[in-house]
């Protein structure tokens, strides 16, 4: 029951995007067309997974033994930088179209701080092992949803006629705005 | 509406048709000059046989198909072709036209009649339509011997025509029900002869309640009159299809996938005359009509005759006629002049007065959905307009919705008819057909 | 002490892991690709933005080397613009710059209407139903050749017609695509002369329809050889051409832009005089010299009929041939 | 045979005389019933209130045109008018007048203008407006005096009022049952809640009999289709049936929820926005569905009493996507797919 919380939390309560604010770039940059944003979200939550089991295994066997809990961002971005480099050659060796639609993101994957974040909150935290597990995957499920969201809307943009001053970013700004307002109405669903 | 057939989709413009549905069709004798266009139809325009000065007999060829999908020209009168020239076309751009100036005999070319058609060899038949230059009347002017030779491994089963004339104002159907529902149905049976079909329907929407009482008793046993609810464009091929036999032709097929030909009750009597009487396409009936009219009615035209002479014959314009257009209000072309002639596929001739005219103002679309629901072909005129408005070409093709632009949308106009916004989605459509051939040309 | 030994010994275990991880599967899994598309990508910033909409740099140099047309990289700028042209090879040669021209000059007060259009708001369309105007290769004035040039060098003005400034114009043919009739064509900058008219129109159709149209009557390709007329209408084929051409013109169609800009020929009053009287000044130079030449000949003739017959005959010969050539 | 030109236009040369401007001010007319009770229900503060939110409505959009060199007056098309209204009818008759400026400044310019006007705004304006009032303003948006009738009461549904300056204010029946679920639930009335009387809440959302006779109005002009009002109120009495059947105490009533609150002003007048609602059929339905969910999950387990319009704009938000994925087959796509 407790992980439930967390999932329905981690999606639309604690969502990456839109309350947490993590993941920014991706979040303005790869949102022009649905297809792309569909695709970058697949490889978000394939990545943030992997990232996040990775790093916590790291973490409880190597710097918590040590007392290094201090190293941990910086190994960390170490791990998931090299993770995503040793994925995306695997996706390009295994299978050319996986990586057609899929792997072209993960080098914006490497940079991009809501893996990272989510990989020290569940640090912070100290979720056990499923706990992470959950949080990780619908934490990618959440910033899915929100960069569904967004590209569908900035797709709706284009055939409206909006004044100069606000064509590009300014307008898509102002719906992320409201986006994010809308989601408030979630707050205080489940406690923590 | 239990028992009266329709399809979904569709509007109800205010018909009008009592301006002219009760007037007799009055014959209008030939002018002395006639213009004949030799594109009147869909398909390779003829190649014109004379020259300036030779002296053509009434029905003589005048020009021979340009192709297989095409069909040849007849003179409307006897007397002297005066010039092969181009000239200016209801479609709005020039194309070679001969011009003949009438003798008035209309000493008719030596032609033979058959009094029993149905004993003749269904491919004689065929040629006889075929050298009688029958196209499709309805305002698709589509050469009705292609209709009347479907390839081998299509079966067809219905044989089905047209008397529907869902356009609003027109009533030239209607008034050739009445006045000859033998001829029809000789044609449907010389029809269905050479296509040896036996199931044989004609659609006619029941606010013609005499035409159906006519031609059903002139059809007998022999086939079966389907009153049809009355709604815009009913006429229109599939949704008919769909309307008498429930089938639904596929998006960018034709009738013949599911079976079925469709024919206009005009293009019947013209197929019985040419047949039993050996009188080649050359005249049909035309509805002038519109508040831009002094007097409204129903004409016997030859085609080549100048619109303004068919205006005058009839009566003449009102003081604020503003705008005039060939055929119907909905799918029927606005011409510049009226110095043009009419042609095989000219059903009307409807002047509106500058009071009826459409503002042109028009604002963005608010999503309301009225035109989804309007549109016969169920497909999204909202979404279409937007892109096309803005020129997001790229877009629609990328989504692959460029097949529907190009090929399923017939431009009926029920989108626009219902717009609150007033936005000309056909123009959007057909300004998007021709960037789209362009393209395909480049 | 220790604490920082473990710490270092920790990191650089890490570090040493993953780097050893990556070179060995990096052979493991290589997999051909093509070599442009490295030398593009080291050309571009590298920041992974996807500001240019694509998933990142690797992503944009894939679709350059596969030629798609990208925006260019906002972040990189002109630099990684040229950068990449030289990679791609396409800033080949030195090519002669092209400008647009829009070969037609009938305005409103010079063209006769053709009914009037309602509810149109773009050339594709006025076009479908007819235009306009009388002549079917009239310039409809929609201006959609104006809104799809980068650099608004064309602009509708009061005469209805499109105008093409050839000094901001940068020759990417957009608008040549754009105009549904077709009647823009990419001129050489170099050139002076133009026919200001694309109708292929028979004379008589021509003069109902428009009083500045060419009705392919061939005398300006008497005048200058690099004339061409093919369907009742004449092009411009040379660079300079003879200054008097454009008097000889029975229609003024044709524009030297050596002494008008094309916009003044087609907008302005002043310069029509200005043309106008510029051509009297020609014509009645020209009769002058056509009265002298043929004074000359008739005096040539005197002389020679008084001397013996066979003479004449030698003297007419070459006194039709010297003529033939002024 | 002198011929004669005429005018040039497209095909179709008819039109069945709609416009946007009749659709939108008949909307309008159908909210004049449900103003009608809020102004005998709340007085003066109710004309102050809508008066204000629909005048600043229209002038915003006439400044917007304005800045935009367009034809301002086409301020005058009833969208904008109707915006307004439908931001007041949502706002606590006790609302000052500078908040409500700022509300309709936020709806006409922020939520709408920006985008470029009526045909191009991804959410509803009129809801934007409210939401984002109650966040920048929690407190005097949730203080709802009483209306005529029971305003000197001490008590409303057990619970006791509170005194302030110029009214006696009380919780909303969803927020007394969301609080104090015991004590006020045993005196709940329905025919309260259902005709609107001595009942506090927003202006507009209390008498649900007025709101009900403007929707059967709509949906006889044939303005809004029954697919998103049914759907939405269909899954709120089937969720608040089945919570109310597990544990009664805790749920109210599922015609509680039906009555209460602002879901039948949001489920006819709001979530049918034409501009940011789907499309197709199917689309709506699905959007439909989406809000009453939302509506009913917020209620019951959120922060807020009242999630009608969280739940409208996130569903605004979906539009683009739903209207993607629902595209009916085109005519004959069936034959096809029996062929194949």
């Amino acid at each position: 029951m407790q992980y439930l919380l967390l999932a329905i939390n981690s999606v639309f309560i604690g969502n990456l995007i839109l309350s947490k604010f993590l993941g920014i770039c991706p979040f303005l940059g790869v949102s022009r067309k649905v297809s792309t944003a569909l695709g970058m979200s697949m490889a978000v939550l394939f990545v943030m997974t992997m990232a996040s089991t990775v790093t916590w295994v790291l973490f409880y066997t190597l710097l918590e033994p040590f007392g290094l809990e201090y190293l941990r961002t910086i190994v960390f971005i170490l791990v998931i930088a090299s993770l995503v480099q040793l994925t995306e050659m695997a996706i390009q060796k295994i299978s050319p179209a996986l990586y057609e639609a899929l792997g072209i993101y993960l080098p914006l994957i490497t940079t991009n701080c809501a893996i990272l974040g989510v990989a020290i909150d569940t640090i912070e935290k100290g979720y056990n092992f499923v706990g992470m597990l959950v949080y990780a995957v619908f934490g990618a499920i959440g910033f899915a949803l929100a960069l569904l969201l967004f590209a569908g809307l900035r797709e709706r943009l284009e055939t409206s006629d909006v004044p100069d001053a606000f064509k590009g970013a300014a307008s898509s700004l102002i719906v992320a705005g409201i986006l994010s307002l809308a989601f408030m109405g979630f707050s205080g669903l489940v406690p923590g | 509406m239990s028992g009266i057939k329709s399809f979904n989709g569709g509007i109800h413009p205010a018909y009008n048709k009592d301006l002219t549905s009760g007037s007799e069709t009055v014959l209008m004798p030939a002018p002395e000059r006639l213009v004949v266009p030799v594109g009147q139809h869909i398909g390779a325009p003829a190649n014109p046989v004379v020259k300036k000065g030779d002296i053509v007999k009434l029905g003589q060829m005048i020009a021979e198909p340009g192709g297989f999908v095409s069909s040849p020209v007849h003179s409307p009168v006897s007397g002297k072709v005066i010039s092969v020239q181009p000239e200016e076309h209801p479609m709005g751009s020039r194309i070679m036209a001969i011009t003949i100036e009438n003798d008035g005999e209309d000493t008719m070319v030596e032609h033979q009649t058959i009094s029993e058609p149905l004993e003749k060899d269904p491919d004689e038949l065929k040629e006889i339509v075929k050298n009688s230059g029958i196209v499709g009347m309805g305002g698709a002017t589509f050469p009705s011997h292609v209709k009347l030779s479907p390839p081998a491994d299509k079966p067809i089963d219905f044989i089905i025509l047209n008397g529907a004339e869902c356009e609003p104002y027109l009533t030239a159907d209607h008034r050739l029900m009445l006045e000859n529902p033998e001829s029809i149905v000789s044609g449907l049976e010389i029809i269905s002869h050479i296509t040896g079909v036996k199931k044989l329907y004609i659609g006619i929407e029941i606010n013609k309640p005499d035409a159906i009482k006519k031609i059903t008793k002139a059809l007998g046993k022999k086939g079966t009159v389907v009153p049809l609810a009355v709604k815009y464009p009913q006429g229109a091929e599939k949704q008919l299809i769909k309307a008498v036999t429930g089938r639904e032709v596929p998006p960018k097929h034709l009738p013949m996938e599911v079976g079925a030909i469709v024919f206009n009750v005009a293009t019947a009597h013209a197929i019985n005359k040419a047949v039993t009487e050996g009188i080649p396409l050359f005249e049909r009936i035309v509805t002038v009509t519109g508040h831009g009219v002094q007097k409204p009615g129903n004409f016997l035209v030859r085609t080549g005759t100048m619109v303004s002479e068919v205006v005058d014959f009839s009566g003449g314009y009102t003081d604020d006629a503003a705008q005039l257009i060939l055929g119907g209000p909905m799918m029927g072309k606005s011409s510049a002049t009226d110095g043009v002639p009419v042609i095989k596929g000219t059903g009307g001739i409807l002047v509106l007065p500058s009071a009826e005219m459409l503002t042109d103002a028009w604002g963005p679309c608010i999503r309301c959905g009225m035109c989804l629901r309007a549109c016969p072909n169920q497909q999204n005129p909202q979404l279409l307009g937007n892109l096309i408005e803005k020129g997001l070409f790229d877009k629609i093709t990328e989504d692959k919705l460029e097949e529907i632009v190009l090929d399923d949308c017939f431009e009926c106009g029920s989108c626009t008819f219902v717009c609150p916004a007033n936005r000309p989605i056909v123009q959007f459509f057909h300004m998007a057909k021709a960037y789209f051939r362009a393209q395909k040309r480049k | 002490m220790s604490e920082i030994l473990t710490a270092i010994l920790v990191l650089t275990g890490v570090g040493l892991a993953a780097g050893l991880l990556l070179s060995y599967f990096s052979r493991v899994f290589y997999v051909e690709e093509d070599p442009r598309i490295d030398l593009v990508e080291e050309a571009l910033p590298g920041a992974n933005c996807g500001a240019c909409g694509m998933a990142g740099c690797r992503d944009y140099a894939k679709a350059v080397a596969t030629s798609q047309d990208v925006p260019g990289c906002p972040v990189g700028g002109p630099e990684t613009a040229v950068k990449i042209a030289e990679i791609m090879g396409s800033e080949a040669s030195e090519v002669e710059k092209m400008v647009a021209l829009v070969k037609c000059a009938g305005t409103m007060e010079r063209t006769t209407r053709r009914g009037e259009l309602v509810g149109i708001s773009d050339c594709r369309s006025a076009s479908l139903i007819g235009g306009n105007k009388e002549c079917r290769y009239g310039c409809l004035g929609y201006g959609d050749c104006m809104s799809v040039c980068p650099v608004n060098a064309i602009k509708i003005y009061s005469g209805n017609i499109a105008v093409v400034d050839p000094d901001v114009c940068i020759g990417c043919g957009l608008c040549v695509k754009a105009c549904p009739l077709g009647i823009i064509d990419m001129v050489p900058a170099s050139r002076t002369m133009h026919v200001l008219c694309s109708s292929k129109d028979a004379g008589a159709q021509v003069k109902k329809a428009c009083q500045v149209g060419c009705i392919g009557c061939k005398i300006c390709s008497r005048k200058d050889s690099s004339f061409q007329i093919e369907d009742n209408l004449a092009v411009f084929t040379g660079t300079e051409g003879n200054a008097d051409a454009p008097f000889v013109c029975p229609n003024d169609v044709i524009v030297d832009t050596r002494v008008y800009s094309v916009l003044s020929f087609v907008e302005s009053e002043k310069a029509r005089e200005h043309f106008t009287n510029a051509k009297e000044k020609f014509k009645t130079l020209e009769r002058e010299e056509r009265a002298r030449i043929a004074a000359e000949k008739k005096a040539a003739l005197e002389k020679a009929k008084n001397s013996e017959k066979k003479d004449d005959e030698k003297i007419k010969k070459s006194a039709e041939k010297q003529s033939r050539e002024d | 045979m002198e011929t004669r030109s005429f005018k040039v236009s497209y095909s179709p040369h008819v039109h069945n005389g709609a416009s946007v401007h009749k659709i939108m001010w008949n909307v309008f007319l159908a909210l004049v019933p449900a103003t009608a009770v809020s102004v005998y229900a709340f007085g003066i503060n109710a004309v102050r209130v809508l008066f204000v939110s629909t005048f600043f409505a229209i002038f915003f959009e006439a400044l917007a045109l304005l800045m935009r060199k367009r034809d301002w007056k086409q301020c005058f098309d009833g969208s904008a008018a109707l915006s307004g209204l439908l931001l007041g009818l949502t706002l606590p008759p006790g609302i000052s007048t500078p908040i409500i400026m700022i509300g309709s400044f936020v709806a006409i310019i922020v939520a709408k203008q920006v985008f470029g006007g009526i045909g191009s705004n991804p959410f509803n304006p009129a809801l934007t407006g409210r939401v984002f009032l109650l966040i920048a303003f929690t407190e005097p948006m949730t203080t709802w005096p009483l209306p005529r009738g029971i305003e000197q009461a001490k008590n409303y549904l057990g619970l006791a009022t509170t005194k302030t300056a110029d009214a006696i204010t009380a919780a909303t029946p969803l927020a007394a049952i969301k609080e104090h679920a015991s004590k006020a639930m045993p005196n709940v009335s329905l025919n309260d809640l259902f005709f609107g009387l001595h009942t506090p809440g927003s202006i507009g959302e209390i008498s649900v009999l007025a709101l009900l006779i403007g929707a059967a109005w709509l949906l006889y002009k044939k303005i809004i289709t029954w697919h998103i009002p049914v759907s939405t109120i269909l899954t709120v009495f089937v969720i608040a049936t089945i919570t109310h059947f597990l544990s009664p105490a805790k749920y109210p009533h599922p015609f509680f929820h039906m009555f209460a609150g602002g879901l039948i002003i949001g489920a006819f007048f709001m979530a049918t926005d034409y501009v940011t609602a789907p499309i197709w059929p199917m689309g709506k339905l699905i959007f439909g569905i989406g809000v009453g969910l939302l509506t009913i999950v917020i209620r019951l387990w959120g922060g807020y009493p009242e999630g009608i319009s969280f739940a409208i704009l996130i569903m605004n938000a979906t539009t683009p996507l739903i209207d993607k994925w629902t595209v009916p087959g085109p005519f004959g796509s069936k034959t096809l797919r029996r062929q194949s």
